[in-house]
């Protein structure tokens, strides 16, 4: 199972305040998949975002594979100056 | 189309001829510095522009036979920054035309243009007030001679007539013991517009005692302001302490200024005093090493 | 309202031009005789990005009229270089890294060039307050500084 | 990816010339407003001169009939965009986008465009523009980002609704978002503390202040084609918001790159590029915009003002237990305020088990804010950092210890989440506390002042194409504008992984049709992740040689291996061959296969976070709070430092643009809402004299997620000057500003308090 940390504001607009889950998924679109089956409408929101799978954060991922102890957290999208 | 009549005379009276003659609006270009950026945001919709730098005469720094300096109104500040004895007699006069921009705007401003601009923040015109200068102005009726701080009569008007233009400024001649100087206060080293200016012009006797003051305060007023009480905390001091602390006080009170995006009333007020004390003392110390 | 047909001298080359009275120097170089080196960057005088001479005055093209240019003479970046060969101080730009977009380069040049002749032995000081009308913001200028004073150091050594 | 750990380096590390230098000192360069197409018209926006209005009508009638107008345009001519942002647009609101470039039933700001239009000159143009009739219905409106968000406030938008609270309103506001994020509970820590110390900050927005005004000329022809030349971040950027917002096909649209005059953010989005297409379609004529320093400065993308809450607990040792901050931002006009990556970097510098960052966006009847050089930390950051150095003062602890102390490095986890990878947060802190500048003794009215700051670093989208011509020279191609030197150092990698010569490479930065996507020069990507995409294509062709010489030697790949720009027997079994230059492999490549043509496109990942710490000494005039800058010394990590003068550039600049930020840098309005301050005449951006040489430390801690170590370098140098100045001015005066700019008016007011 993966540790999987939503950003507080997701966690109290979708997920009625949590925000860790442990879950058994392959990559970033199963991923999203899963949540978004779990929170309808989450999935727009994680996709303008940005991920950090195992302590890198990485740029518009969905074929990056995330490993059963793996940690992802979604954060707020990054615009550079 | 909003263009405009072009004209550069090559004397004075032409350019009188044309000023006078004009229908609508006519505009003097000297340096240019303000006038072509009044154009370029349409802030000045002139019909006439008279450009006075192809006048010979408005070009030339020259000393008088008694000493004074007539300083062409078309002369920029590079030119006057670097004419030695001008800057030896009168180096506040000097330092506040310096002042105006920095390298390449001085390679055009002038001091007429900065006088008739006639913004109470024109960085020349404290410097030429408190020296007691003197604008010679010609116009339909032939010339006339006023003291530099009756040209500008509120922001942007002049008491110029029409058909009339500033062709030069006279300085008087130079007192021993005499020292003038200029301070303002910018935010950054050079390229603003004064938040205060202040100018100070004294003469000491012998025993170092101040005999004659002119103080003159810039940005703090619709005009530049002459402040006699200013002078008056100097005269018959040697310029010390006491008497510094007494000028400051008076510039400071004499002060009118508005709140606006370059500054406060209360800091204006306060550093009106603060930079007219630091203007009085290197005056002062001018004078005492002009013996 | 009519052009005006104007006579002057451009790096050396006698020009002529027609021009609308409200059109700047600047305008006319870059507009109409495409020397585009001379940049734009306020119109106000205010960001030394134009920056020519006149006469052999530094100035700012954008606060001269075109209708003023009349048997004058200005000198712009275009002119810098002689015999195929950079200026010492473009080439020292170059060395010392002293630009980063560029846009201001020109300006600089002109500007650091109208210095040198005049002061060959400026101080920190001096090149700084000289150059205060040209608006850099990419490098802090410490490199640009940098690249006049060695430049002045190396055109005095050379004489 | 080959490894280069532990290699010596030829041309990385060095300082040649850049290679489009020459054109830069000559004034040959051509930039975005010095192209001139034959029968090129000049295009004006017509603005507006309120701060928020309803558009009544316009009737442009009077300024289409004037001689010489060839077009004219209003929102009318835009396609109406889709309400809210679709799935696959990346959070990219094309309703306020396309509403921004035009209004459309109301203006939101003082210069927000109504109508533009294309004439044969300039003075017909503005003339034509005097002829639009706007009538407007002027509505309240509102500045401040804390006014923006009380009940009661003008409202800008009826389909702006909160994101990021429970439940979701259902009541439209001006409040964007609600961003929040935490690690262990810091409001339960505090009473673990020795000293608490909690402050507010207001800041003023401020601009990037590029030099060159936006320029766009843009050409269409009737087969729908369409080709525009611009200065951008990104000119894929360009081509791709154009083609969404006018319903073009991306593949009509070329983007040509012209040199770009400066960008530091405010080039990464479209202002006036769809404007000038749609004219120059209308007038079949190219077209050609450029923005005066007004439009810049009323209608571009300045960086938020902000209002900040910072309270941090620390033991007496100096050891920090707790910090919370709250972040709210303006957003302009439209959503879009760094507050995200504020809250993210805010705390970046110290490893915190309590700690909690929350943010909130509020739109304004201001321009549209938008990214400026590490968008949103060097706000957090000032507020921080004035913190930090108060407790430090207060506790009579060295700042520099304090922060050693508590300062984070690998391992350490992050407020957003994730923990730091190889980082050299320590090692500049380190460097700056070894600087010489310590041991100078201050004078009256001085103080020196310590801040550190942090910067993620982006990845992303890049192509690149590596080109061998037939006598072994190689051109190397990029769509990555280069807005500092980044052709030099990618020529550098490229003339280090080919060995070749660095003069015999020539990077060029490609149009939209000739090379594949490169996202935006943001975020300090280039060098690194466009840098690997040159390292990959340039290693490409170091493979393709191999093969070749393998092929001629008659033995395995394997055998040949690449030294020094030769191909060379790896061993024994590749016989006594001798070595193959590139230049001589070139020459036979049409025997062997064909061209020589090195490529690859990437998404990279693995960015480094980049560390600066900054020290700087100040004089106060204590009579007219003027501050004069003596010393300043910024230490960084670069990772490695593929052109170091160029790092160092980007050091100076950074530091350059954050003490103006810190000193004198406004937008300052009227109560009528209007911009008062549109020139460098008043907007006070530092000139020459202002400033003292700055001293640049580059330190390499290698990022293990590049080649060859490789760190952005661009925007963390403008995060820590905000303090550095803050706390210098501190402990000058006594006075701790908490309000930017610290102007002299500000500075001697708060000295006389303290009297």
């Amino acid at each position: 199972m993966a540790r999987i940390v939503l950003s507080d504001e997701f966690g109290r607009q979708f997920a009625g305040g949590q925000t860790r889950f442990d879950l058994d998924v392959r990559d970033v679109r199963h991923l999203i998949r899963t949540l978004e089956e779990m929170f309808p409408g989450i999935a727009e929101h994680l996709e303008a975002g940005a991920i950090a799978i195992d302590n890198e954060i990485i740029p518009d991922p969905w074929l990056n594979p995330i490993r059963p102890n793996s940690e992802v957290f979604f954060l707020p999208a990054i615009k550079g100056g | 189309m909003s263009g405009f009549q072009y004209e550069a005379p090559a004397t004075v009276d032409a350019a009188v001829g044309l000023l006078a003659g004009a229908k609508g609006n006519a505009r003097v270009l000297a340096g240019g510095t303000d006038l072509l950026v009044q154009l370029r945001t349409g802030a000045a919709k002139p019909d006439l522009v008279v450009d006075i730098k192809r006048i010979g005469e408005l070009r030339q720094i020259s000393g008088t036979a008694a000493g004074g300096f007539v300083i062409g109104a078309a002369a920029p500040g590079a030119e006057i920054g670097e004419h030695k004895e001008l800057a030896k007699a009168w180096p506040g006069v000097v330092e506040g035309m310096e002042l105006i921009g920095s390298t390449q705007i001085q390679g055009r401003a002038t001091p007429g243009g900065n006088l008739c601009n006639a913004s109470p923040a024109g960085d020349c015109t404290p410097g030429l007030v408190a020296a007691g200068a003197i604008a010679v102005i010609a116009g339909p009726n032939g010339r006339r001679e006023v003291a530099v701080e009756q040209v500008p009569v509120s922001p942007g008007k002049t008491s110029l007539a029409k058909g009339e233009f500033v062709v030069a400024i006279k300085l008087p001649p130079r007192a021993k013991n005499s020292g003038d100087a200029y301070l303002r206060m910018i935010p950054r080293t050079e390229m603003d517009i004064a938040i205060v200016g202040a100018a100070v012009n004294l003469t000491l006797d012998a025993s170092g005692t101040c005999t004659q003051a002119r103080v003159s305060l810039g940005a703090v007023a619709p005009t530049v302001l002459l402040v006699d009480a200013a002078a008056k905390a100097l005269i018959g001091t040697k310029v010390d302490d006491a008497a510094l602390a007494k000028l400051a006080a008076a510039a400071s009170a004499a002060c009118k200024p508005i709140d606006d995006k370059r500054g406060t009333i209360e800091y204006r007020t306060k550093v009106a005093g603060v930079l007219a004390r630091r203007a009085a003392i290197i005056a002062r110390d001018r004078a005492r090493s002009n013996a | 309202m009519s052009k005006f047909h104007i006579s002057t001298t451009v790096n050396g080359e006698a020009v002529e031009y027609l021009c609308d009275p409200k059109q700047t120097l600047l305008d006319v170089l870059r507009d109409e005789l495409n020397l585009t080196g001379s940049k734009e960057g306020c119109s106000s005088g205010d960001c030394g990005a134009c920056s020519v001479t006149l006469d052999g005055r530094l100035v700012c093209s954008c606060l001269v009229l075109g209708v003023e240019m009349q048997g004058r003479s200005v000198e712009t970046i275009e002119n810098m270089t002689s015999d195929e060969k950079l200026h010492p101080l473009q080439q020292k730009f170059l060395e010392a890294a002293a630009l980063q977009c560029g846009f201001c380069t020109p300006g600089f040049l002109v500007a650091a060039k109208a210095l040198l002749e005049k002061n060959p032995n400026p101080t920190e000081s001096e090149a700084r307050y000289w150059l205060a009308e040209n608006l850099c913001r990419c490098t802090g200028y410490d490199k640009i500084i940098r690249a006049v004073l060695e430049t002045a150091a190396d055109m005095r050594g050379s004489k | 990816m080959a490894g280069y750990e532990g290699k010596s380096f030829k041309w990385v590390g060095t300082r040649p010339v850049r290679p489009d230098g020459v054109d830069k000192v000559t004034g040959r360069a051509t930039y975005g407003a010095d192209m001139n197409l034959p029968g090129q018209l000049t295009g004006r926006i017509l603005r507006s001169p309120h701060a928020h209005a309803k558009i009544l009508s316009i009737d442009t009638s009077k300024a289409e009939k004037l001689k010489g107008v060839k077009a004219v345009v209003t929102s009318k001519d835009f396609p109406q965009m889709h309400r809210g942002v679709l799935p696959g647009d990346e959070g990219v609101n094309f309703h306020y986008l396309s509403s921004n470039i035009m209004a459309r039933d109301k203006v939101l700001y003082d210069g927000h465009a109504v109508a533009a239009v294309a004439a044969t000159s300039a003075a017909i143009a503005e003339e034509a523009l005097a002829l639009i009739d706007v009538k407007y219905e002027v509505l309240p409106h509102v500045i401040d980002v804390d006014d923006a968000m009380k009940p009661g406030a003008p409202l800008l938008h009826d389909d702006v609704f909160t994101t990021g609270v429970n439940p979701k309103p259902d009541k439209p506001s001006n409040i964007v978002q609600r961003v929040h994020m935490a690690l262990g509970d810091a409001e339960a820590a505090f009473k673990d503390a020795d000293i608490v110390i909690e402050r507010s900050f207001k800041s003023k927005a401020v601009h990037q202040g590029y030099i060159e005004p936006h320029a766009v000329v843009a050409e269409w022809s009737e087969d729908g084609q369409c080709r525009i030349w611009c200065s951008s971040q990104g000119h894929f950027m360009v081509r791709a918001l154009t083609s969404r917002l006018l319903n073009m096909e991306a593949a009509q649209i070329r983007v040509m790159p012209a040199e770009i005059g400066g960008g530091f953010g405010g080039k990464t989005i479209v202002f006036i590029e769809p404007t000038a297409v749609l004219l120059a379609r209308k007038a079949s004529l190219p077209v050609r915009i450029v923005m005066s320093r007004d439009e810049v400065f009323r209608a571009t993308g300045p960086a938020p003002g902000s209002s900040m809450d910072v309270k941090i607990g620390a033991k007496k040792d100096g050891t920090l237990v707790a910090a919370v901050g709250e972040f709210r931002f303006q957003a302009g006009a439209f959503p879009g305020s760094p507050v995200g990556p504020a809250c993210m970097a805010a705390f970046g510098p110290y490893a915190l088990a309590n700690v909690t960052s929350a943010g909130y966006e509020a739109v304004t009847n201001r321009p549209l804010c938008y990214s400026y050089r590490a968008p949103g930390a060097p706000l957090s950051s000032f507020a921080v950092e004035s913190v930090i150095d108060e407790i430090a003062q207060k506790l009579n602890i060295d700042p520099m210890e304090m922060r050693i102390k508590n300062g984070s490095k690998e391992g350490t986890q992050m407020v957003y989440g994730p923990k730091l990878k190889a980082v050299g947060n320590l090692e500049c802190l380190k460097a700056i506390q070894n600087h010489p500048i310590n041991k100078i003794p201050l004078g009256p009215n001085q103080g020196r002042g310590l801040a550190a700051g942090f910067w993620f670093n982006l990845g992303g989208q890049s192509s690149a194409v590596v080109n061998i011509a037939e006598d072994g020279t190689a051109n190397i191609m990029t769509g990555s504008p280069d807005i500092g030197g980044s052709r030099a150092s990618m020529a550098l990698m490229a003339a280090e992984v080919l060995g070749i010569d660095y003069s015999k490479v020539r990077p060029i930065v490609g149009d939209t049709s000739s090379v594949g996507f490169c996202e935006i020069t943001h975020g300090s990507r280039v060098t690194f992740a466009t840098g690997m995409a040159i390292i990959q294509a340039a290693e490409d062709v170091v493979l393709q040689c191999r093969q070749r010489v393998a092929a001629m030697w008659e033995v395995d790949v394997d055998a040949v291996k690449w030294e020094d720009g030769h191909a060379c027997p790896a061993g024994a079994n590749a016989g006594d061959q001798k070595p193959l230059s590139l230049a001589k492999i070139a020459a036979k490549a049409s025997r062997t296969g064909g061209p020589l043509v090195g490529s690859a496109a990437i998404n990279a990942g693995g960015a480094g976070p980049a560390f600066g710490v900054h020290i700087c000494d100040v004089e106060v005039d204590p009579e007219t709070g003027g501050v004069t800058v003596l010393r300043y010394v910024a230490a960084q990590d670069a990772g490695k430092a593929i052109h170091p003068s160029y790092v160092e550039g980007q050091i100076q600049g950074g530091v350059a643009q954050g003490i103006g930020w810190a000193l004198n840098e406004e937008y300052i309005y009227g109560a009528d809402g209007r911009l008062q301050n549109s020139g460098f005449l008043d907007y006070r951006i530092p000139v020459a004299s202002d400033l003292p040489m700055i001293d640049a430390l580059i330190l390499e801690v290698p990022n293990p997620g590049h080649p060859f170590g490789v760190r952005g370098v661009g925007e963390v140098p403008i995060v820590p000057p905000l303090a550095a100045i803050a706390n210098a001015i501190a402990r000058a005066t006594g006075a701790r500003m908490m309000d930017l700019p610290m102007s002299p008016p500000k500075i001697l007011a708060a000295i006389d308090a303290k009297k």
